[in-house]
């Protein structure tokens, strides 16, 4: 895996760029460790000042450091990506890998149920659940609810790729040098599945990020943690933008469509490995 | 008195087939029955096209597909009671698959020698990593190779030939009393070919093991099979003593595919001008 | 004939599960809610003025009904159903005493106009330039194409949406933010209103296009580059056939049976990105009607909304699964 | 220093005292094509048609053997014209001659070579499961296929292609069904007639019967062979089954590790083959009614990315001298229409 990493940064250059583009976003939230004041504080610095050496991306009107706001608010962004990515992942795994597995009746099942997440519009029922919690709303709730509505399309593909691994001369062949169903799926079906769960991963921090970013804007969410969805939400209550300090919106989307740049030529650099034909034809022409 | 080695009663395993409404019955395999002896060593051979039944007949023998008729018994023991995962061991130690295709029966991602010492593991008592090791090289010196020339490599880097081999020498570690070997020389070049139906006779000579010979290639079918029965459509249509019922078939479909296998002998090309192979409405039905 | 037939009832079987799923989500949601849905409606009620006793029980009666305060929870589970089968969600407590059906009945042409414009440019325009980028690799253009699509494709759109409207509201202010048509026109099948109508809604659909359209010609592309190396292909090009004609006939012939499928799997996340963007652009369509509703606390409302969401997407989706056939003949067989 | 003296090409016939040679239809010279690829920032050349000569008379059926990876499918490809990066053309030439109208393959325009093909150069391919639009009817592909070559108004065009459907005993309904509604049988007789609606001079047949049960190959490779003796055209037939070759091709030549190792007629070839590999191969046949002993070869083929210096046979060869690890055997006239590139043979040892 890591050999592959290192083949993927070298010689892929979707890769390299994402990698890159990220690796900046990381660096940002890093700096949140290093910031001076806590994220809350308001009115700490001279209000609506524009980027320069002593506040680098300006002031908000709220008496906030854009820089040092930012880094809070890409750190607690990308942590709420990955936790709904990670608790997803679980979900259409099992669920991906258990249909697979099993077919017949179960398959039919659970993918009817699969394919009701996929067409359900999801932005209204996230809307109707924030109307009806109100102030209990959290980030943590949300992160919740999105991993329950997000798993569907993922656990598509992984069905699809565990279905056929099933019919696999290779896996009869494991069955009869006596390896157990375990020892099967986890080493020599896993790393098929591998490379398809991270380019999902990416895709799906995308999908989640993009939508609390929405939802935050709205003031959908706890507007008292901050986000990239959060601190645009109040640059639009102050309308920074008519106000002309165009600092206080201009970082945080610049900052946010890197991660979704990155995320997902990290994904499509990711699938492009994975797509059985190029890697079949690499693999005949190695052969021939 | 013993049981037979391998004893199939009426064999059959039937497919309901259609939609919600309209059920068809469908017959993969059809009253099959025939036994192998405890010593009579002996290559037993299964001739049919695609759909006669001979693949999901050996996939009923491996005990991956169930009997939905009759019965089939390994030395005595009826496979439709092997249940539990001790038994099944037991039941794979002396029954052991090959496969059609070599380059899919082994995983493309995983080094070829994990399976010889998965085997070695699960079936022998070698618990030793040099015990496996050894039980590894000594099989695969039965075949003609040695652990040093396959030990740590890929399937692709291993010819054909190697693969099929190394495949042979997986399925005599646990020392089996029956091999069925499905298509096993199909898909291995011409040249390799006849070692490898050679190996087969050695086996069951040398080593004291019968073989189920699933083919359609009724020319080796001649060369190594003691007994040959011969499917279509689910059915037997003939069997006996395979050198008499090649060279003197009675059945109709027999003769028909005797007369259709073409002879490596270029003076009898006119025959295929022959009328009864360019324009005969008999030659239409086949074709359908 | 009849694997057709069974084709057919399972599309149908699988658009009730999606509502019936969906419907219970919502039930089970607005059951869940630790405030008291009625009492907190009436009090919103209240502040939108209207206070005449028996509008307030009119009020109470209809929220009783739809959030349960009769009954067992089997009861109101069955008076949920009985009043989303009619349609009838009571009356809205922003826009009071209007009927909840009567305010998303006004909203519902223009989210369809929008989404149906933006959905067919984006689909065409996608799958075509994407076809040729797969089919072309060597063109100059369409790489330029591909590039751009793969900015555009991962962008969620509520910023993509957010972006225009900086650009075209504060930089280069051209095109009118807000409303769907202007002001003081009267709607009417005239000239100046049409103009007015495309005007307004330019941006909206301008956003949700650039969204679609990436990720149309990268699923093309993609197909594409695949569908090449088939052998019907490679055959055709060995014969000779015009190349054009390969194109058309083979290759986003055959393309197009699963961009019809990913049409279908994709409609409610284009609903979502639909409603997302009136919000921004303040067009008056479900998305800006749900947001509003959620300002005023407006529970029949939102309700409502989401309810005719669910079943309207299920229903597109049921459309565009039965004229599937019509393009992939071996449907019938399984 | 060989066995037959070189002489000119044309003069291998089966008798001076017969009517002149006629011309080759196909002429292929000194043909190398690589595979030449760059993958994470390796290069590599797989030298799967190296330095391969042949040519292939009017209304005659060329047979070419090779196991699997020996570079015929290659051969053929580069043959037809129908090459892509990263398989590249590196030396020799291509052509055919089409009744006085002839065509340098790689010398010629895309539109010349896009002309030439279907009317006068046809193809049936390997998988016939998969060479019809699976989600078109039939008769769009003879439309696409032959229209424009046939010409005529649109009924006279399909009612020749309901005559030529007759005579490989499809009903013209076949027209109207999609591909998956045919048998196996069925759809690998309408691309025969595919194939051969516009009476090519020239068809290329790569391994058309492997995917079919014996009964069914039998018949449609009785149909080939009919249609081909009917419309008289040359058949460049490509498989890897000996038998199959033995009963269709009038020549024959043996392809190992992207070079042909020898030629001749398929008669004396199969009665006195000269390369050890041919021998070989020949000799290991399994026949029903034949249950004599016979042996597989050792060894594997060479890597084409690396082959072994010399001969590339040497490794696996029991006739191997010092000098075919050195020097590479060069195609030599042994006898009246055969080649055969084998310094052991060149001296009379057979295998």
């Amino acid at each position: 895996m890591l050999s592959i990493l290192k083949d993927l940064l070298r010689y892929n250059r979707e890769f390299a760029a994402g990698a890159a583009l990220l690796g900046i976003v990381v660096a940002m939230s890093a700096m949140s460790a290093l910031a001076p004041m806590p994220p809350d504080d308001v009115y700490v610095v001279p209000p609506d000042l524009p980027p320069s050496w002593t506040y680098l991306m300006g002031t908000t009107s709220r008496g906030q450091d854009v820089f040092w706001q930012l880094s809070f608010a890409i750190r607690n962004t990308l942590l709420f990506g990955f936790i709904v990515a990670l608790l997803s992942r679980i979900l259409s795994l099992v669920i991906g890998l258990l249909s697979g597995y099993l077919g017949g009746f179960v398959d039919r099942v659970l993918m009817s149920i699969n394919d009701t997440f996929i067409v359900m519009p999801l932005f209204p029922i996230l809307v109707m659940f924030y109307f009806v919690m109100r102030d209990r709303m959290s980030w943590a709730a949300l992160a919740l609810v999105m991993a329950g509505l997000g798993w569907a399309y993922d656990a598509r593909l992984i069905r699809s790729i565990a279905m056929s691994l099933r019919t696999r001369q290779f896996t009869e062949h494991s069955v009869y040098s006596g390896m157990s169903t375990r020892q099967i799926v986890a080493q020599e079906h896993l790393p098929y599945v591998m490379p398809i769960v991270f380019s999902t991963t990416m895709n799906n921090i995308n999908w989640s990020i993009g939508l609390e970013v929405t939802l935050s804007v709205l003031g959908f969410t706890n507007i008292n943690t901050p986000t990239i969805g959060v601190m645009i939400y109040w640059a639009n209550q102050h309308t920074a933008m008519t106000a002309g300090v165009w600092w206080w919106v201009f970082f945080p989307v610049a900052l946010v469509i890197m991660v979704f740049i990155g995320l997902f030529l990290l994904a499509v650099s990711m699938n492009e490995y994975i797509d059985p034909r190029s890697r079949l034809s690499r693999m005949r022409s190695a052969k021939t | 008195m013993s049981p037979p080695l391998l004893e199939v009663s009426n064999a059959s395993k039937i497919y309901a087939m259609g939609g919600l409404l309209s059920r068809r019955r469908f017959a993969a395999v059809a009253d099959v029955s025939f036994t192998l002896e405890e010593d009579r060593h002996e290559i037993f051979t299964i001739i049919g096209e695609s759909g006669s039944g001979k693949t999901t007949l050996a996939r009923m023998i491996l005990n991956i597909v169930p009997a939905t008729e009759g019965t089939i018994r390994f030395r005595g023991v009826d496979l439709a009671t092997i249940r539990k995962r001790a038994d099944r061991l037991a039941f794979m130690r002396q029954v052991q698959p090959i496969f059609q295709n070599p380059f899919e029966a082994f995983n493309p991602l995983k080094r070829v020698d994990r399976y010889l010492y998965m085997t070695a593991l699960h079936f022998t008592d070698a618990r030793t990593a040099d015990e496996v090791r050894a039980k590894a090289d000594r099989a695969l010196r039965q075949v003609g190779l040695s652990l040093a020339e396959v030990k740590g490599r890929f399937p692709h880097e291993l010819s054909g030939g190697q693969l099929q081999r190394v495949a042979v020498a997986r399925s005599l570690i646990s020392s089996p009393a029956l091999i069925i070997a499905d298509e096993p020389v199909s898909m291995v070049d011409a040249s390799i070919r006849m070692s490898i139906v050679n190996l087969f006779k050695a086996l069951r000579d040398t080593l004291k093991v019968s073989i189920i010979y699933i083919t359609h290639d009724l020319a080796t079918a001649y060369y190594i099979s003691d007994r040959i029965i011969i499917m279509k459509k689910g059915e037997v249509v003939e069997s006996g003593n395979a050198r008499e019922v090649l060279a003197h078939p009675t059945h109709p479909y027999s003769i028909l595919l005797k007369n259709s296998v073409l002879s490596p002998d270029p003076s009898r090309r006119d025959e295929l001008l022959a009328p009864q192979f360019s324009s005969t409405e008999k030659d239409i039905a086949a074709l359908r | 004939m009849q694997s057709i037939n069974v084709y057919i009832v399972k599309r149908l079987g699988q658009f009730f599960l999606v509502v019936f799923i969906g419907i219970n989500i919502v039930f089970f949601v607005t059951h869940a809610t630790p405030i008291d849905p009625v009492e907190h409606s009436i009090m919103a009620a209240a502040m939108f003025g209207s206070t005449s006793p028996e509008a307030i029980n009119m009020l109470r009666e209809a929220l009783a009904d739809l959030y349960g305060l009769k009954g067992s929870l089997w009861d109101q589970y069955w008076t949920f159903w009985k009043r989303i089968a009619v349609a009838d969600f009571g009356p809205s407590v922003s826009s009071f005493p209007t009927p909840v059906s009567t305010l998303i009945g006004r909203a519902i042409p223009w989210t369809v106009g929008l989404l149906l414009t933006a959905v067919i440019i984006s689909w065409v325009v996608g799958n075509i330039l994407g076809g040729l980028a797969g089919y072309y690799r060597e063109n100059r253009l369409l790489k330029a194409a591909g590039v751009v699509a793969m900015g555009l494709h991962p962008i969620p759109y509520y910023i993509i949406a957010f972006v225009l409207l900086i650009i075209f509201g504060y930089l280069w202010p051209v095109l009118p933010l807000g409303g769907g048509y202007q002001r003081n026109m009267t709607p009417g099948w005239n000239l100046p209103f049409i103009g007015s109508v495309i005007t307004h809604g330019f941006l909206p659909a301008l956003s949700l296009v650039l969204v679609g359209f990436g990720a149309w010609f990268m699923g093309m592309r993609a197909l594409v580059s695949n569908i090449v190396t088939e052998d019907y292909v490679v055959y055709a090009e060995l014969a000779g056939v015009d190349r054009n004609r390969i194109l058309g006939s083979y290759v986003m012939r055959n393309a197009l049976v699963p961009q019809i499928t990913g049409l279908g799997m994709s409609l409610g996340a284009i609903f979502n990105g639909a409603i997302i963007t009136e919000q921004v652009f303040g067009y008056p369509g479900v998305g800006t009607l749900l947001v509003s509703a959620v300002h005023a606390g407006d529970y029949s409302l939102v309700i409502g909304i989401t309810t005719i969401s669910i079943i309207g997407v299920a229903g597109a989706v049921l459309v565009i699964d039965l004229l599937y056939p019509l393009l992939d003949p071996r449907v019938k067989i399984g | 220093m060989t066995a037959g003296a070189p002489t000119t090409v044309g003069a291998a016939g089966q008798g001076v005292a017969e009517a002149p040679q006629p011309q080759p239809v196909l002429r292929v010279s000194d043909l190398s094509a690589f595979y030449q690829t760059h993958y994470f920032g390796i290069v590599r050349e797989v030298r799967a048609v190296d330095d391969i000569s042949l040519h292939v008379l009017p209304n005659e059926i060329y047979g070419l053997a090779g196991e699997s990876s020996c570079g015929k499918t290659t051969l053929i490809k580069t043959i037809a014209g129908a090459i892509q990066p990263p398989l590249n053309v590196v030396g020799g030439s291509v052509k055919f001659d089409f009744r006085g109208q002839s065509i340098n393959v790689y010398e010629s325009t895309p539109e010349e070579r896009n002309a030439m093909r279907w009317q006068h150069l046809s193809y049936i391919m390997q998988g016939s499961m998969s060479v019809l639009n699976p989600v078109r009817r039939v008769r769009h592909s003879f439309v696409d296929f032959a229209f424009r070559h046939i010409g005529r108004s649109m009924p006279d065009f399909l009612d020749t292609v309901v005559g030529h459907l007759e005579r490989l005993h499809l009903r013209a309904d076949v027209l109207d069904a999609y591909p998956h509604e045919l048998s196996g049988g069925m759809r690998q007789r309408v691309t025969i007639a595919l194939a051969t609606v516009c009476r090519p001079e020239f068809i290329i047949a790569d391994e058309p019967t492997t995917a079919l049960d014996v009964v069914v190959q039998k018949g449609v490779l009785a149909m080939i062979r009919g249609i081909q003796r009917e419309i008289g055209s040359s058949l460049l037939f490509v498989t890897h089954d000996l038998s199959v070759h033995a009963n269709l091709a009038d020549r024959l030549g043996i392809m190992y590790a992207g070079h042909i190792v020898e030629e001749g007629p398929t008669a004396e070839l199969f009665a006195s083959p000269r390369h050890p590999y041919t021998v070989h191969l020949i000799g290991s046949l399994p026949r029903v009614g034949d249950a004599a002993p016979k042996k597989g070869l050792e060894g594997v083929p060479p890597n084409l990315a690396d082959p072994p210096p010399g001969c590339r046979f040497h490794p696996r060869c029991p006739l191997a001298m010092g000098i075919c690890s050195r020097e590479t055997p060069v195609m030599e006239w042994a006898g009246p229409g055969r080649r055969v590139a084998c310094f052991a043979a060149e001296k009379g040892i057979t295998a």
